[in-house]
């Protein structure tokens, strides 16, 4: 049996480099990608808690998130491509009609 | 006692303005323009019934009040009942000597301005947007609740606001909001103030008619009476420190509406950008407010706090005088001169006020009362000046006298009064101020060299006002002889509204300042019930208190 | 709900309408005004009523009326008619003096009489009538009036009920109210004629230099209202009052005083606050004589001579001496430095006016002189004291009477003169339509030898003149001997008071000169041009007053006989005392040539020789000359002509050197005083009115914008 | 207070609990249906033989109506919202829905109740308000009219609506930190969509993606934030977590997790430092859509912030301070400053408004800080909880009236939008001219949001204002009554939120003068004179909140109450 907090830290570096990313790539894709690393990370740790309380409502955290996580890809896969669709580019910093 | 009679004094104008709105809201130019005339007539109708009103009630006619001997926090026609239960708010209306002769002064100036203006355009919305004002100018006066209070307080912007923006001069747009946003910013910091009086109000035992959630009131009498039982003994209500607090939040919200001395910069470009009756309600009533909410609240509730800050409102007052006048005399703008002169007319309140002198009070009630009238009067002349002339500035027209007399008279009519010439309103009051000011520095042994700020203002009021007049009523020089026309167009002389208006105006000036004692005496009543119900038991002796 | 009777002593039923003195002319000022705004160019009102004339008429005729009625009930009485009227409770106010209660503070209304207010209200309510009347022979005749001749009445009545206010009013508070009244009315009449730019610029001076002393004078009875507690004649002058404040702030009280004088330099044109006088000639002459005669410039004295009762009061001796002084010498400065500018000047009635300036500062020094004696003399106790302070007193008030009734006739005369010249002019000329071309009609230049021409005129002319040169016996003499005299017995007590003794003795000389040279520029020689010679005669309205004042002038004598110096100062002469009116002349002449003190027989004579015979020497000198070939004045007139033609021609010299001179220059730049004011109000005045109004919108306002616009960039 | 009954999913009690959700459930099965149904047919397999079964195929005239998914919609949302009233006019009963395993999940108080309330006015408003917008124009040629209109689109759009009202009633409902978040993400992902809804525009899809990422990173890290909460605590209930929290709250994993969560929820009320997507998603979405994010969303944040900061991590009843006061009360300070004066430099309208809204949601957040320091002054006696529910009654009147003329706001501007955009203050130009009770109405709104009675932006002010006044001052009042002495500093320094916030009040005038300026002053922009575009279900709507926002200034005592009863409800321990 793995030691939960040896998990847990697996989690919180997932999280760091996912926020990281999330903060510093400019392709949506890739930012999407981490923001799924951030998820996964959240979702490592509901299952290292779950094991740690010896309580099954974690494993049931998990799966609803990984629902979640599933849906948000499809969601944010859609809006890039219409936005593919209108700016022929998903790159975040060259995506900028809106002004003040 | 027929105390129902303040109810229809706010809400008559009110629900008459909004009625009349309703008629032209959905309605084209060309039907606007054929309804200017019977709203004209209806406005006018409606004003002129609430003035005879009030002038019923000052004659006892309605009600039997007698408006002298009102002691100290008690109100004739009061009226009351339960609002916003919750928070402890009552729509409570009455009315003193000291709110009195304001509703007057209001009635009595819608009809003349509506007179005044009788040709303005878009009549069928200005005329009840007048009545909107009208009522919500009453509503300050006679509301005794600070929620009241404070919302006829900015309720009074919203038309005035309106009048300056669509009525307006070139830059209108601008003097609009910083009217709006100049004196809304002051009054926020005052609503501050209100609600941090209310909360320190003792909630253990519930006031009359405190609230069901708080247990504290915005009641006006009940507040009143209990910072008196506490001023009293050298106490001070709510203790010295909060209460200069509070002293100087709400000051500072009337201070900018009088307005004073550095914050008076909203009201030049208010009063030259905004119409003529726009102008006459907001130097005749609306600068007023200010005064009345200083007597009302902070005086009344904090007279330590008043004592503690003679000074600094001296100091003001004294500013405000000398430094509105000076400016007046680098106008080259007619109608920003006559705002200024109001700067330093409104100085001379803050000064009566300072002085903390029966006298001095009475000088100031009179001085709200006298210029309520003399000053619709110059700006009614500033406005048919502009509206004949197409010009503000001073020397656009010259050798009035010669092409049009009515306004020549009329503009030096109210110069004359504005300059404080004996036996028109003003020069009563200027003259008890100057008493009360000079007995309050001898007795209470200050440098008698403030009195070089009112003698000095005294000449130079004389002269900003005869400089202007040699420039417009007279000729200025062979350059500038007065031209034969206007535009190809003979030269007009003011229309006969005006003319109506101008002559109702200069009567009731010549009226107050014969026989003052009209509104004076129930003025007078009041600063003495004032002064022995509170300031007397509480200070009890000069320099006493603080 | 205001009225409180306050001590009412009604002598006679009919003195309860003595308020209708104020209230008759303040009506008639509204009845005129509004039916000449709605009557103006409808033959009837313009013929038959004048344009208001004939309704100002009646009324200043009942005014008058009614002011000798209520003047022969105090002669009556004789004294201690003080109030007559109940005192209506004007302003109802409070005071705090730290105590536990407010104390109540009334200023009310009344009208108060003793022997100032008789004196003067007989002044004004005379002269305002006779100026009435010339009025309508003068204004109604010039068609540039036409049609704005009801404003002239409507604002001259109100000047005089302004004036008649005044003199009545129980209180300095009302005295105040009604001089204001008064400055209104001058500013108006003086820019009568609007469209002249002078006109507006002189009115304007007027109003505003008066005002600046006004301002002095409501500070002053601030202060007086602060040491008394009211402003009221009957409680500032009670004895105990006086005693009470004397014994705390005597100081206080000579500042107030001081301040209150300085109303008056302003309202009496006196130096530093002269500068509006002469210019106030812009106004139409009616309106010179009305201001320098009958009412405003008398307002100052007026001011001053109520101002007695401080001065003469026991517990204050010795305290407002330096007052007294500074009264005093205020007036003898601006009599000299104002006969001086008198000496260049061209124009016909700045001559006049310079001479008013003159004489009212002669007042001003005697009733300095009167009021140091008042002060300084034990005069309570000592009966010979009270003789001096007594006819010290009386002498400046006698002075302003004669004054008052010479210079009313002059300006009239004067105007009579440039009448007659402008409409000779417009005879010649024909030209209507450029009414104000280059002619100056008031400018001696124009006239010369007009004695044969206006015989009236020229006669009221030549009284008048001697009256305020003060020829022995004629009007002004009686009382400017005794200021000299007066002026001279203080400076024996008091150095300081050499200088206005010595200014008053010097200005006798001054005035001999320039009055002297005023009327023989204008009626001996012969017509300096065309004009002049074709002036004709006047019209009987203007006629009746010059023959009135010219009456009245020269029988000054007989008031001097009936007591006047004595009756007119203290309440205990009484009018017509003790001697018979034979008496009475016998013993004034006898005081006055025959004076018993070797030092003022000698004074006297120095003082007739200067007016008498230096300054009109030196005039006759200079200006002198016959009459024109086939022109004959009126007998009592030649041999003044023929006089000053033998004077001119034995003793003419050259007086270039001195006309040349930067004095000359300088005096008629009158002595560059006006031009530092103008400089002072342009660059300092008005130039920190503009830095402040600058800064107001730059920095207070600017402040306001900065944080607008910073919080928008943000 | 009604006493709690606890239901089981599906048990008694449980349909009349929740009536309001699954009339929500059932219009959102009608609206995926009915606009399907037409004359479809269904072929058995080897047969020719066709049994229609009207599902697909060509649509029946009545259900290809474009406008028929924005009634049932408008019905659904709407008949929610008047069942939530109809439950408040019959008194409240207060049931707990708990698992078999004992473990407590929605919970239906006052509370939860105002807030479905808020939730489903909001969106029956906008729903409704949406019937009749045409497309914007011109957003590309490729486009026609034709398909803008398409039904099925329409379709897409209304169900999104109610989800998303779903998602956030669970919000309100949950007693359960994660059923919050799953709450929370249903109704996140229906305004990611609903923002980019207009696919075809530039700004549209941009304003989606900026919303989308900006949500997601937010929602993520609220999501790792509950790990943390469960690996600390077990459990995500929050009667659990807070009573874990009062016995070792104070540790590093507690506060980093709770800390998490927060940027979560700050992100749905667009609070500093969190708001930056909150304008370009506002600007690109259309305005409805704006007006619910701006109102309910914000609502919905502020459910999360209460629960996890007033319930979880509840200040102290001993010695007053929560531990996150200096920091909340750092937040509300830097929100309302900067919203207000970015929205002063602000051109755009809808931008305008998205930057009041955090101005508004930094007062709410003062609001929340004075709560915090509810107990602060040590000799308080029974009567300071009263303190924490008018704080708590002031927040939720503010969110109920903001429904009224925010939204009411966003619902002018969208009448202009289907006319030719409404993303430049000029766009207003000449309103008062071409329709003048419509500026009327917008004056209205703008006067109310600048907080100037008597409107109900000023009562609910007011209220704020008080409330937090009434935490600062305490018991002074009383204790100056008996002889204390005290200085302004003695008072809570919440008071200076006060201070700040009506300047901030004052500053706001500023832009909402402006638009009324342009609005009453300003001449019509060019080829914009004619007559605004139809659309009488828009017009009722700002007629609704116009007469909400009116009527409830000057008599808003039982709005009031109703709130000070839900405030009341939420009290665990103060």
């Amino acid at each position: 049996m793995i030691d939960p907090a040896l998990v847990s830290g697996l989690s919180a570096l997932m999280f760091v480099i996912g926020l990281g990313g999330a903060f510093t790539r400019k392709n949506a894709i890739i930012v999407l990608m981490c923001i799924e690393l951030m998820l996964n990370a959240a979702n490592m740790q509901f299952a290292a808690a779950a094991v740690h309380h010896g309580d099954t409502t974690g494993w049931v955290y998990t799966l609803f998130a990984i629902a979640i996580a599933a849906s948000e890809v499809a969601i944010g896969l859609a809006i890039f491509l219409a936005v593919y669709g209108q700016h022929e580019t998903i790159s975040l910093d060259d995506v900028d009609v809106l002004k003040n | 006692m027929q105390d129902w009679i303040s109810m229809p004094l706010v809400g008559f104008p009110l629900v008459a303005s909004i009625v009349l709105l309703a008629f032209v809201s959905n309605t084209n130019e060309s039907m606007r323009k054929r309804l200017s005339d019977p709203i004209r007539m209806a406005s006018l109708l409606f004003s002129l019934i609430l003035l005879t009103f009030t002038t019923g009630m000052f004659f006892q006619y309605f009600g039997n009040v007698s408006w002298e001997g009102i002691s100290f926090n008690n109100y004739e026609f009061t009226h009351r009942y339960t609002w916003i239960e919750s928070l402890g708010i009552h729509w409570t209306v009455g009315l003193d000597a000291l709110s009195f002769p304001m509703v007057w002064l209001t009635t009595f100036l819608l009809p003349v301005t509506i007179i005044a203006t009788w040709n303005e355009k878009n009549g069928a919305v200005y005329f009840p947007i007048l009545l909107a004002m009208g009522g919500a100018l009453i509503g300050v006066f006679v509301a005794l609740d600070l929620f009241m209070f404070y919302g006829f307080w900015e309720l009074t912007l919203i038309p005035m606001f309106f009048l300056i923006l669509k009525w307006g001069g070139k830059d209108r747009k601008y003097a609009s909001q910083k009217f709006f946003i100049y004196t809304f910013t002051a009054s926020v910091v005052m609503l501050l103030g209100l609600i941090t009086l209310y909360f320190f109000q003792d909630p253990v035992n519930p006031l009359q008619y405190a609230g069901s959630m708080t247990g504290r009131t915005f009641d006006i009498p009940t507040i009143t009476q209990h910072a008196l039982m506490e001023n009293s003994n050298g106490n001070w209500y709510l203790g010295a420190n909060i209460q200069k607090v509070l002293f100087a939040m709400l000051m500072l919200g009337f201070l900018v509406k009088l307005p004073a001395v550095p914050f008076h910069t909203w009201l030049p470009d208010a009063h030259v950008q905004a119409p003529t009756g726009g102008s006459m309600l907001l130097a005749g009533v609306m600068l007023k407010m200010g005064a009345y909410g200083m007597f009302r609240l902070p005086i009344s509730l904090f007279p330590h706090a008043l004592q503690y800050f003679q000074f600094v409102l001296m100091t003001i007052g004294m500013v405000s005088l000398v430094w509105g006048a000076i400016v007046c005399l680098g106008q080259t703008n007619l109608k920003k001169m006559v705002a200024y002169s109001s700067v330093s007319h409104m100085g001379v309140i803050l000064i009566g006020i300072a002085t903390m002198q029966p006298m001095g009070w009475a000088a100031a009630l009179f001085m709200m009362f006298a210029h309520g009238i003399i000053s619709p009067m110059l700006f009614a002349v500033c406005g048919a000046f502009k509206h004949h002339y197409h010009s503000m500035e001073i020397g656009a027209m010259r050798g009035m006298a010669k092409h049009s007399p009515w306004l020549a008279t009329s503009m030096m009519f109210a110069w004359m009064a504005s300059l404080g010439l004996p036996l028109l309103a003003g020069f009563v009051a200027e003259l008890m101020m100057l008493i009360a000011l000079w007995y309050f520095l001898v007795a209470e042994g200050w440098s008698v060299f403030w009195m070089v700020g009112p003698a000095l203002v005294l000449a130079v009021t004389a002269a900003y006002y005869l400089w202007s007049m040699q420039r417009t009523i007279f000729e200025g020089g062979d350059e500038t002889q007065p031209p034969t026309s206007l535009d190809g167009e003979p030269i007009p002389d003011i229309a006969n509204p005006e003319k109506l208006a101008m002559i109702i105006l200069a009567l009731f000036t010549i009226v107050f300042g014969v026989m003052p004692w009209i509104a004076l005496d129930m003025m007078h009543d009041w600063t003495i019930q004032i002064f022995e119900g509170l300031i007397l038991p509480i200070l009890g002796g000069f320099n006493g208190g603080a | 709900m205001a009225s409180t009777e306050v001590a009412a002593t009604v002598h006679s039923e009919w003195m309860q309408f003595a308020p209708l003195i104020i209230l008759l002319p303040m009506v008639a000022f509204a009845v005129i005004l509004f039916l000449g705004r709605v009557f103006n160019g409808h033959p009837f009102w313009k013929k038959n009523l004048k344009e208001g004339g004939l309704i100002a008429l009646p009324v200043m005729a009942a005014s008058l009326i009614l002011s000798l009625l209520l003047i022969s009930e105090f002669l009556k009485g004789n004294s201690g008619v003080d109030q007559i009227f109940e005192q209506i409770a004007w302003v109802n106010t409070g005071i705090w003096n730290g105590g536990s209660t407010t104390e109540p503070v009334s200023f009310g209304f009344g009208i108060y009489v003793d022997h100032v207010t008789v004196m003067l209200l007989f002044v004004a309510a005379f002269l305002c009538l006779l100026i009435n009347m010339f009025s309508i022979g003068y204004m109604n005749t010039d068609p540039i009036n036409d049609n704005r001749n009801h404003r002239f009445y409507a604002e001259f009545v109100l000047f005089c009920a302004g004036m008649l206010g005044m003199v009545l009013a129980d209180s300095f508070l009302w005295l105040f109210i009604f001089w204001e009244i008064m400055g209104l009315c001058s500013y108006l009449l003086i820019g009568f004629y609007y469209e002249r730019p002078s006109a507006a610029s002189a009115a304007k001076k007027a109003f505003l230099t008066t005002r600046i002393g006004d301002v002095f004078l409501m500070i002053g009875l601030v202060m007086l209202w602060d040491l008394f507690g009211s402003l009221d004649y009957a409680v500032v002058f009670a004895t105990e009052n006086i005693d009470a404040v004397a014994a705390t702030s005597a100081g206080t009280l000579q500042w107030a005083l001081g301040l209150m004088f300085i109303g008056a330099v302003g309202k009496s044109a006196q130096f530093p606050l002269h500068v509006w006088l002469p210019d106030a000639m812009e106004g139409p002459t009616p309106v010179s004589a009305l201001i320098h005669a009958a009412t405003m410039v008398n307002a100052g004295l007026y001011l001053v001579a109520r101002m007695f009762p401080f001065f003469g009061a026991e517990s204050l001796h010795g305290e407002l001496d330096d007052l007294a002084f500074i009264i005093a010498a205020i007036g003898g400065i601006t009599a000299v430095m104002a006969a001086a500018i008198a000496f260049v000047q061209m124009d016909l009635k700045k001559v006049l006016a310079y001479s008013t300036m003159s004489q009212l500062a002669y007042i001003f020094t005697g009733l300095g002189c009167a009021m140091y004696l008042a002060n300084t003399l034990d005069w309570h106790h000592d009966s010979d004291a009270h003789y001096i302070v007594v006819v010290a007193f009386g002498a400046a008030l006698f002075h302003l009477f004669n004054h008052a009734m010479a210079k009313g006739m002059l300006f009239m005369a004067s105007g009579s003169v440039i009448h007659e010249v402008h409409h000779a002019h417009h005879h010649l000329h024909h030209d209507d339509d450029h009414h104000d071309d280059d002619f100056d009609a008031q400018s001696m230049e124009n006239m010369g030898g007009l004695a044969s021409k206006m015989p009236i005129t020229a006669t009221a002319m030549l009284v008048g003149s001697a009256s305020i040169m003060g020829l022995p016996l004629i009007g002004g003499f009686w009382s400017k001997e005794g200021i000299i005299a007066n002026a001279w017995r203080v400076a024996q007590d008091d150095p300081r008071f050499l200088l206005p003794a010595m200014c008053v003795l010097l200005g006798a000389a001054m005035t001999g000169f320039y009055m002297s040279r005023m009327w023989f520029k204008t009626f001996a020689g012969k017509p300096n041009n065309e004009i002049a010679a074709h002036v004709g005669p006047t019209n009987t309205w203007i006629k009746t007053p010059l023959f009135i004042l010219t009456f009245v002038t020269l029988s000054s004598i007989l008031l001097a006989g009936m007591g006047f110096t004595h009756w007119a100062a203290d309440t205990e002469y009484s009018f017509l005392s003790e001697k018979n009116i034979i008496d009475g002349i016998l013993y004034e002449l006898g005081h006055a040539f025959a004076n018993s003190d070797s030092f003022f027989f000698i004074l006297t004579y120095v003082a007739i020789f200067l007016g008498a015979v230096i300054g009109p020497g030196l005039a006759m000198a200079l200006y002198g000359g016959k009459l024109a070939e086939g022109e004959e004045a009126k007998p009592w007139m030649r041999p003044v002509i023929a006089l000053s033609a033998w004077v001119n021609k034995r003793f003419h010299f050259d007086n270039s050197a001195f006309t040349e001179s930067s004095l000359a220059t300088a005096l008629e730049n009158r002595l560059y005083i006006d031009e530092y004011y103008d400089k002072a109000m342009v660059n300092i005045v008005a130039g920190f009115s503009n830095k402040v109004a600058e800064a107001d919108t730059e920095v207070i306002d600017g402040t306001i914008k900065a944080i607008e616009t910073g919080s928008q960039s943000l | 207070m009604s006493k709690l009954t606890t239901v089981e999913p599906f048990g008694d009690g449980f349909v009349s609990a929740l009536c309001p959700e699954l009339m929500l459930f059932a219009g959102m099965l009608l609206l995926i249906l009915i606009p399907n149904l037409g004359r479809g047919t269904f072929r058995i397999p080897g047969t020719q033989l066709r049994l229609p079964w009207l599902l697909g195929g060509t649509r029946f005239k009545f259900t290809s109506d474009p406008r028929l998914p924005a009634w049932i919609a408008s019905i659904t949302l709407g008949g929610a919202f008047l069942n939530v009233l109809y439950i408040f006019s019959q008194g409240l009963e207060r049931v707990s829905i708990v698992s078999e395993s004992g473990k407590e999940l929605l919970l239906v108080n006052g509370f939860s109740r105002i807030f479905e309330l808020i939730f489903f006015g909001a969106l029956a408003l906008a729903a409704f308000s949406s019937m009749n917008r045409l497309q914007v124009k011109g957003i590309g040629s490729k486009v026609t009219e034709q398909e803008l209109y398409n039904n099925r689109r329409q379709a897409d759009f209304y169900i999104l609506m109610v989800t998303c009202a779903l998602g956030m009633s669970v919000v309100a409902l949950a007693q359960d930190l994660f059923v919050l978040f799953i709450g929370l993400e249903l109704a996140s992902f229906s305004t990611y969509v609903l923002v980019a809804f207009l696919k075809e525009s530039k700004v549209g899809v941009e304003s989606g993606m900026k919303y989308f990422i900006v949500g997601s990173v937010a929602s993520g890290v609220g999501l790792y934030g509950l790990s943390m909460l469960y690996l600390w605590a077990g459990s995500l209930q929050f009667t659990v977590l807070a009573a874990t929290f009062a016995e070792s709250g104070t540790t590093a994993l507690p506060l980093i997790g709770i800390g998490f969560v927060l940027v979560g929820f700050g992100f749905k009320v667009s609070a500093a430092p969190f708001h930056f997507a909150a304008p370009d998603a506002y600007a690109g979405a259309t305005s409805p859509v704006a007006g619910v994010l701006a109102t309910a969303s914000k609502a919905m944040g502020m459910i999360g912030l209460v629960r996890m900061l007033l319930i979880v991590a509840a200040p102290e009843s001993s010695d007053g301070s929560a531990v996150w006061l200096v920091c909340l009360g750092a937040m509300a300070a830097i929100t309302m400053t900067w919203g207000n004066l970015a929205a002063l430099g602000s051109d755009n309208p809808k931008r305008m408004l998205a930057y009041s809204s955090v101005a508004h949601a930094g007062y709410m957040l003062a609001a929340l800080t004075a709560v915090g320091a509810w107990n602060w002054d040590a000799a308080v006696s029974g009567d300071a909880s009263a303190a924490a529910v008018a704080v708590m009654t002031a927040l939720l009147f503010h969110l109920v009236v903001l429904v009224a003329f925010k939204l009411g706001a966003f619902l002018v501007l969208s009448i202009l939008e289907s006319e030719g955009g409404a993303s430049r203050l000029s766009s207003l130009g000449g309103l008062a001219k071409r329709e003048p009770l419509l500026a009327v109405a917008m004056f209205i709104f703008m006067i109310s949001l600048a907080g100037v009675p008597p409107m109900a932006g000023f009562l609910s002010k007011l209220l704020v204002i008080m409330g937090i006044v009434r935490v600062a001052v305490g018991d002074m009042g009383a204790e100056i009554a008996d002889g204390g002495i005290y200085a302004l500093g003695d008072m809570h320094w919440v008071w200076w939120l006060a201070l700040l916030m009506v300047i901030n009040s004052a500053i706001s005038v500023f832009y909402y003068l402006r638009v009324v300026v342009v609005m009453f002053f300003e001449e019509p922009e060019e080829g914009r004179e004619g007559p605004l575009p139809n659309g009488w279900q828009v017009r009722v709507a700002i007629l609704a909140c116009v007469l909400t926002t009116v009527l409830v200034g000057i008599a808003g005592d039982s709005l009031i109450r109703l709130c000070e009863m839900a405030a009341q409800s939420l009290n665990y321990n103060w």
